[in-house]
Parts: structure tokens; C-alpha cells; sequence
């Protein structure tokens, strides 16, 4: 576990065509400093694992517009119209999962498991060319577990040793994705010494996480803000 | 008549019940709850979803629409993958949602226009498949006064599963055993303009509210 | 959601040849009192999901020798030889699972899947009869998900809503069993006001949980004890 | 001898790994961590175990053995899905485990004797998949003196994966693409008793400790 002082050393491992996964359900929860550190990163060819490709011209919106990215998995790139237009432009390969079925994945990824089968989207445009199998009389479609190079995540706390606290809402889509990359990194607001964070509130134990820094830009009631 | 619609959605919950709102009319239903006593939840992390006041939001606690809202007393939050589970293994009791189209069988498009640039699908589909009941609120017709619940859905469908209920500004319809009943009609309107503005066969059954209908 | 204030009320609707989750990790977060109430109750034909079934003449243990119990699903049925005993007589039908795998047939159950592929067990003895699969070069083998008629769990304190959080290593099997269940009784140590628990510590949301009852027996350093 | 084992088996560790501890020899091994860095996960649910004294055990605070351990600075407890997706997800660096046998090829059988009613097999399969790395450590006879290193298992396999290194209290084996290399020969052992209580295949290679063996 390493702590870094700045995001853009947290992300030098990076590299082109590299697959990553990106915290946040929008702007709540994504991590923003890691995410503009990216965007002036000269990377290409990546594949993004994020509920959505950011917001027109923000966050992984930049990226989307910069041409970095080859191809976004996710359940919601409605948000950023930028996403469909590079789509139809075949500039931009696109796999839309159920949200439930994103989160699980991600979850299966990290757990070992190769893959599951669930009942959601059976029999609808999202399942075709899913293998189908009936157990107990209900239909269900197979999906692969989801794994990734990096996890780029934003928690609230963290301490020293790298485990982590998320804040309220901001939770979402980051502790699975702490445990379905070979490399991750969080961003948080701030850092603590072992034994301050009660053992049993700990979230994401200190395992899964391979470095830690301090988030530079937070998301406020006004929009996002640089600080420090 | 968002109001009215959300309204009478609100009269379906059950004391104790367990309720995802979707985005649009659904997020109106919370203000019509008397009993405290409903539990709301929403997909991205919260059971205990409450109003917030402008002077308390934080931007960090929001809704399924990325709308901020409040934490009630006793609430809990969790992982998205933790929140699908309660979705999907059927602990949610009651989900509300808009839709685009219904169809005769209560089947419903919600997610995708064909032709359009709308590349979201959400938790739409989990919740379908896995609220115990469903309910949907929406307007009658489209802005151009074409009717939203069809014969069939032209757009591709959300589940194989059909809704139970059904709630528009002109009238309620259940859904049994894949055929639409119009079980009452809403204030300020008639059973005519429900039949000239329905484009799906659905039958009529008044019995449980007494004079109210026709 | 409802507090019971005897064990016995609580498992009222317990009924012959239901599927019951125990939780623990033999005596550590299992539900003492409400087992200690089962050995009382007049049912047969049970079976009974729970890592082991008791120690030799305790807890789960008593239900085997009473014979209430048809089979039993578990990972280690070792330290109470009472169960290899009946089940070399015939007595007692046996399913033994990988630890993780019970864990996560559990937790599918709970979440709506139907299924999963794991490696753990991939051409062993307790692989045989199991579909296998590969997936991106690797063996798995399938395993259903696990589903209970009702679930007995022991947390640590509960607030009046039903939300429950856990103690130490009593925790263990308990959160996943108490998503599998139609029913879902807890025994806990302390029944607290909604809001006493912070909303972010808490580990089973209420909508999980149909009753609550507080516990009569609880483990000590000198072994089980009653009290109040 | 047991300590011997144990004292081996710790060296092996580097400084910041997760490292999941066996019942028996392997409980053993974390009295003879020098450094502070080394992270003990046991699988009913805790990252962080440390010893504990007499007089501050917990009855609700175990290891895999359900023996009272305590609780380090920085740890944390998750439930047995979470804890088993560590395991299997190849979150935790090391097993340390104990075998019933172990064979040519480094596949051991450690949780099924034939005839007997030895009905458990708990985290072992979970761990032979998931650990990055697996160390054995037993001793290299049973109690009837037959050798415990096989050219194959008798007993049922726990995995068809080969562990890293196998340490007894005559030699430390290394497996190497499914052959055993005895790589040291332990104090007070020597290459002709290991020759002889070993009923498996192995080759020698002593390059890695200079002058320590023969």
C-alpha cells in the first residue's frame, strides 16, 4: 500500500488500451481528481467499466471527447449525449448492462466467480446472445463476471494501512470495483492513522487497495470545486 | 395532474411497505404519504429516502435521479451491488415507475427509442423483474396526443413480466392474468375519453369502488 | 416487522419439513436461544443449512439426535461425530459445501441468482455430478443458489425497525442468511431506538428482517450461559 | 518440531502479505513473525488476528479453529461471503495450511479420509483455489511412520492445483511444474533420511542456500 502525494503519481501505472473501472453514480462518488489527472494523461485505447461516461465535456465525458477511451461498459451513457454521438459516429464501442447486473459483475469479478445467472433482462434486446438456462422453472440468462487492470475509486477516509469508509451515497458502484481490479486506487478526503476507523465499520478492508490519495477536487452544493 | 396521478399511487402503499421510486411522477407519490411508515428506497445505496430542505442538501445524498434528498431517521446506506440484491431477490415491496408504453398485456417500455440516442437502461429492468409489485404512473398519451398504452409496444420492452397497476390522469387499470381491467376512472374524466384515448382492448370491472365509475 | 418477547412466540411459524438458515460458526453467532426453543418445539423432517450442525449433544446437535432433522447442508459436519453416526445409519441426509461456496450459494440466493460458477472443487469428490464450464481459458463448476423457508440469526443489537448490526467474528454467516429466508427472525443482544444505529454501520437494513426477539442465552468465556 | 516447522514456514513471508493461517502447525507460525507487517486473515471473518492473552479473550472473537485470537491495530471484520471472496478472488498472498498427504505433483488431500467419518471440509478447497500461494507445513511421517509424501494421494484430492512449498521437519520442497524439488535439508535431518521417508519422486537442488545442505 502505498500513500501518494499528488494524483498524477498516484496514476502513472496507467497505461493505454489498459481496462479500468471508475467509481461514482454520476458525479456522487466518482473520482474526480483521478479522473481530471487521466484526461491529461496521454493514454489511448481504453476500455472504461462506469455506471456512466460522465457529463458533457466532465469527468470521463473529457475522455470520451479526447478520443481515449475505445469502448465504456455501463447502464447509463443517456446522460452524456456526447457518448451517443461517438457511438453512432463508430468512434466509440458501447456494452449497456442493467445497472444491478454492472453491480454484480463487478462484485463477481472480485469474488472469484466466473460468471452468474440472473432473471433480469431475460427476454428483452439486452439478453440476445446471452446463453439462457432454466433452474427451478425460471428463466435466467448467464452473464461473465467483470474484471479490470485498475479501479480508480473515491471513498471518504482511509487509513494508513489503505482500508476505507465511504461517505452516504457516494458508496455506490466503489467498494465492489475496490475488488475486481489488479491494481487500485483510491481518492479520499482524508487520512487517518490504524485504529481510527472502528474495525467493524470498515468497508473496504486494507487488502483489496493498493494506493491512497487525497482528493484535490470535491463535489459541492455548487458543483465541483479544486481545494488544497 | 402529475399531483392527482401520484396521489393515487400514494393510497397503494401499504403501512410497513418497502418502496422504490422511479424518476419523474413517482418521485411526487413521497408527499402524499400521511403514515410515516413507508420506507423508500432507491437504488443507488439508501433505504430511508426522505425530502430534504434546500438549507440541509448535501450533494453527496441523492436519489436515483441524482436529485438530493434527505436521510430519515433510522436509514441505512450500501453498495449498489448490496441495493440490487434487495431489488433482485425480492425485497423490495413496491416499485413505482414511469413508463413510455404499456401494452394489453401490462408489458412496458421504459428504457429505449428506437432510433434515438437514449443508450440508458438504469435499474429499470431489475426493478421489473424484481419488485413484488409494480405500479406504473404516466400520463395518458404522449405530447403529440397519441396513446401510451398500446395493443403492443413498438419500443422494446422492459420485461417479459407485466405490471399490476396502472395509473394515468383519465384512469386505473389492473393488470390480470396478462389482460388490462379499468377498475376505476379518475376525477374530471369518462369512460368515453378513457376508451377514445386507450389503444389496447381492456375490459371494465367497477366492482370494488362502488358508484364511483360510470 | 414485529418484537417478540419470547423465543417461543418467535418461532411459532416454524413447521415440519421446512428449510431453516442457522447462522454461526459452531457456537460463535449462532442463535442459541432460538435453537435451544427448536430442540422444544414439535417438528420433524427439517433441513437445516448452517456451516455445522451443532457439537455432540448441543445446540444443532440436540435436533439430530431428536432426529428432527432430515438433512443436513453444511461445510463441516466434523466436530459433532453425532451426525456422521446418523448419517452412516441412514438417519440424516447430508450435503457438504466448500465453506465459501455455502457462503455464496447463500448470498445468490438472497440477491435473485440463480446460480453461479466457482473453481473452488473443480474436479474433486465434491465436484462429481456438477456441471463444469470453462470460461476465458478457466474450469469452473456450477452451484445454485441456496434459499431458505425461514432464517434464525443472532446479531448484536437491533434497532425497533429490524436493522441489525453484528458482533466480531459472530457476524460470519449471518448477514447473507438473512436475505435467504421468506422469514427472517434475529436474536439479539440489545433492542435500540431507530437512529441509535449509524446509517452507515449498519450491516442488515430492516426490510430483511420480519422479527426480533432478545436473546436468553449467550456465550461466555465458561461456555453458554442464560440470562435474564 | 512442530516450532521448527513453523519457524520455517514464517521466513517465507514478506513483509506487507495477507496470510491466512491453517489449523494446527500453521496456527503456530505467526509467533515467529518478526515484523509487524504481516497481515492475518482468517476466513469466519477477520483481517488483523493477534494473539490474545488470557485474561482479554473474547468467546465471540475465534480463528478458523474456533480458538480465541485478538485483534490487531487496523483490522476488520466482514461476514463469510465478503471473507470468502478474498480467498477466492486472490486477495490473500499466502495459505499456510496442514495436509493428510501430499503427492508427487504437489496436489494434497487434507479434508476426506475413506471409511472414516471425517465429514468436513470447510475454507480448505476455497483456499487451495484462491491463495496466491500455498504453503504446506506437516510432518513428514504420520504416527504410524509411513511417509505422508506420496507418489499419489490415497486419500480424496482437495484441489487439482499444486502448492508452492512443502515444509517438514526433515526438508522444505519446492513444486515446480508439477515435480518436487527438495531445495534444504533441515537441522539435525539429513539427505538420506529424507531419501528414505519420502515415497515420492523428487529431485535435489540445493543452488538457493549454499553450503546449508549436504
Amino acid at each position: 500500500m502505498k500513500i501518494f502525494s499528488t494524483a498524477k503519481e498516484a496514476i502513472e501505472k496507467l497505461e493505454s488500451n489498459q481496462t479500468i473501472m471508475v467509481g461514482g453514480f454520476g458525479l456522487i462518488g466518482a473520482p474526480l481528481t483521478l479522473i481530471d489527472e487521466l484526461t491529461q494523461k496521454d493514454v489511448s485505447g481504453l476500455t472504461i467499466i462506469s455506471n456512466n461516461l460522465g457529463e458533457k465535456g466532465k469527468g470521463l465525458g473529457i475522455l470520451v471527447n479526447q478520443k481515449k477511451v475505445k469502448k465504456g461498459i455501463g447502464s447509463y451513457f443517456t446522460s452524456n449525449r456526447d457518448v451517443g454521438d461517438a457511438y453512432q459516429r463508430g468512434e466509440l464501442e458501447l456494452e449497456l448492462l442493467p445497472q444491478g447486473t454492472l453491480a454484480e459483475s463487478i462484485r463477481a469479478g472480485g469474488a472469484g466467480i466466473g460468471g452468474y445467472y440472473t432473471n433480469t433482462g431475460v427476454g428483452t434486446e439486452l439478453s440476445v446472445g446471452k446463453e439462457e438456462k432454466e433452474i427451478n422453472g425460471v428463466k435466467y440468462i448467464f452473464e461473465p463476471a467483470l474484471t479490470a487492470n485498475v479501479a480508480l475509486v473515491r471513498a471518504w477516509k482511509a487509513d494508513t494501512l489503505g482500508n476505507l469508509v465511504y461517505y452516504k451515497t457516494a458508496r455506490n458502484f466503489n467498494p465492489m470495483m475496490a475488488t475486481a481490479a489488479d491494481y487500485v486506487i483510491a481518492e479520499v478526503d482524508e487520512i487517518v492513522q490504524p485504529g481510527e476507523l472502528s474495525p467493524e465499520e470498515i468497508i473496504t478492508p486494507h487488502l483489496f487497495v493498493n494506493g491512497i490519495v487525497k482528493a484535490a477536487k470535491i463535489l459541492t452544493k455548487d458543483g465541483v470545486k479544486s481545494i488544497g | 395532474m402529475q399531483n392527482l396521478i401520484a396521489k393515487r399511487a400514494a393510497q397503494e402503499l401499504k403501512s410497513g411497505s418497502v418502496v422504490n421510486l422511479g424518476i419523474g411522477i413517482p418521485t411526487l407519490v413521497a408527499n402524499h404519504i400521511a403514515d410515516g411508515d413507508i420506507f423508500f428506497h432507491t437504488e443507488n445505496g439508501l433505504l430511508g429516502v426522505t425530502d430534504v430542505n434546500e438549507a440541509d442538501i448535501d450533494p453527496n445524498i441523492v436519489n436515483a435521479g441524482k436529485l438530493p434528498v434527505g436521510e430519515a431517521i433510522g436509514a441505512s446506506y450500501f453498495n449498489s451491488a448490496e441495493s440490487f440484491a434487495m431489488i433482485r431477490g425480492q425485497h423490495v415491496d413496491v416499485a413505482i415507475l414511469g413508463v413510455l408504453q404499456v401494452d394489453a398485456k401490462g408489458l412496458i417500455a421504459n428504457w429505449a427509442v428506437p432510433g434515438k440516442n437514449i443508450m440508458g437502461v438504469g435499474g429499470a429492468m431489475d426493478l421489473l423483474t424484481g419488485a413484488k409489485k409494480i405500479i406504473v404512473t404516466m400520463s395518458h398519451t404522449s405530447k403529440d396526443d397519441t396513446s401510451k398504452i398500446l395493443k403492443e409496444c413498438t419500443y422494446p420492452i422492459t420485461s417479459t413480466r407485466s405490471v399490476n397497476l396502472i395509473i394515468t390522469e383519465l384512469a386505473v387499470f389492473e393488470v390480470r392474468n396478462g389482460e388490462l381491467y379499468c377498475i376505476e376512472i379518475m376525477p374530471n374524466s369518462s369512460i368515453e375519453e378513457i376508451r377514445e384515448k386507450t389503444k389496447a382492448p381492456f375490459k371494465e370491472d367497477w366492482h370494488n369502488n362502488g358508484g364511483q365509475a360510470r
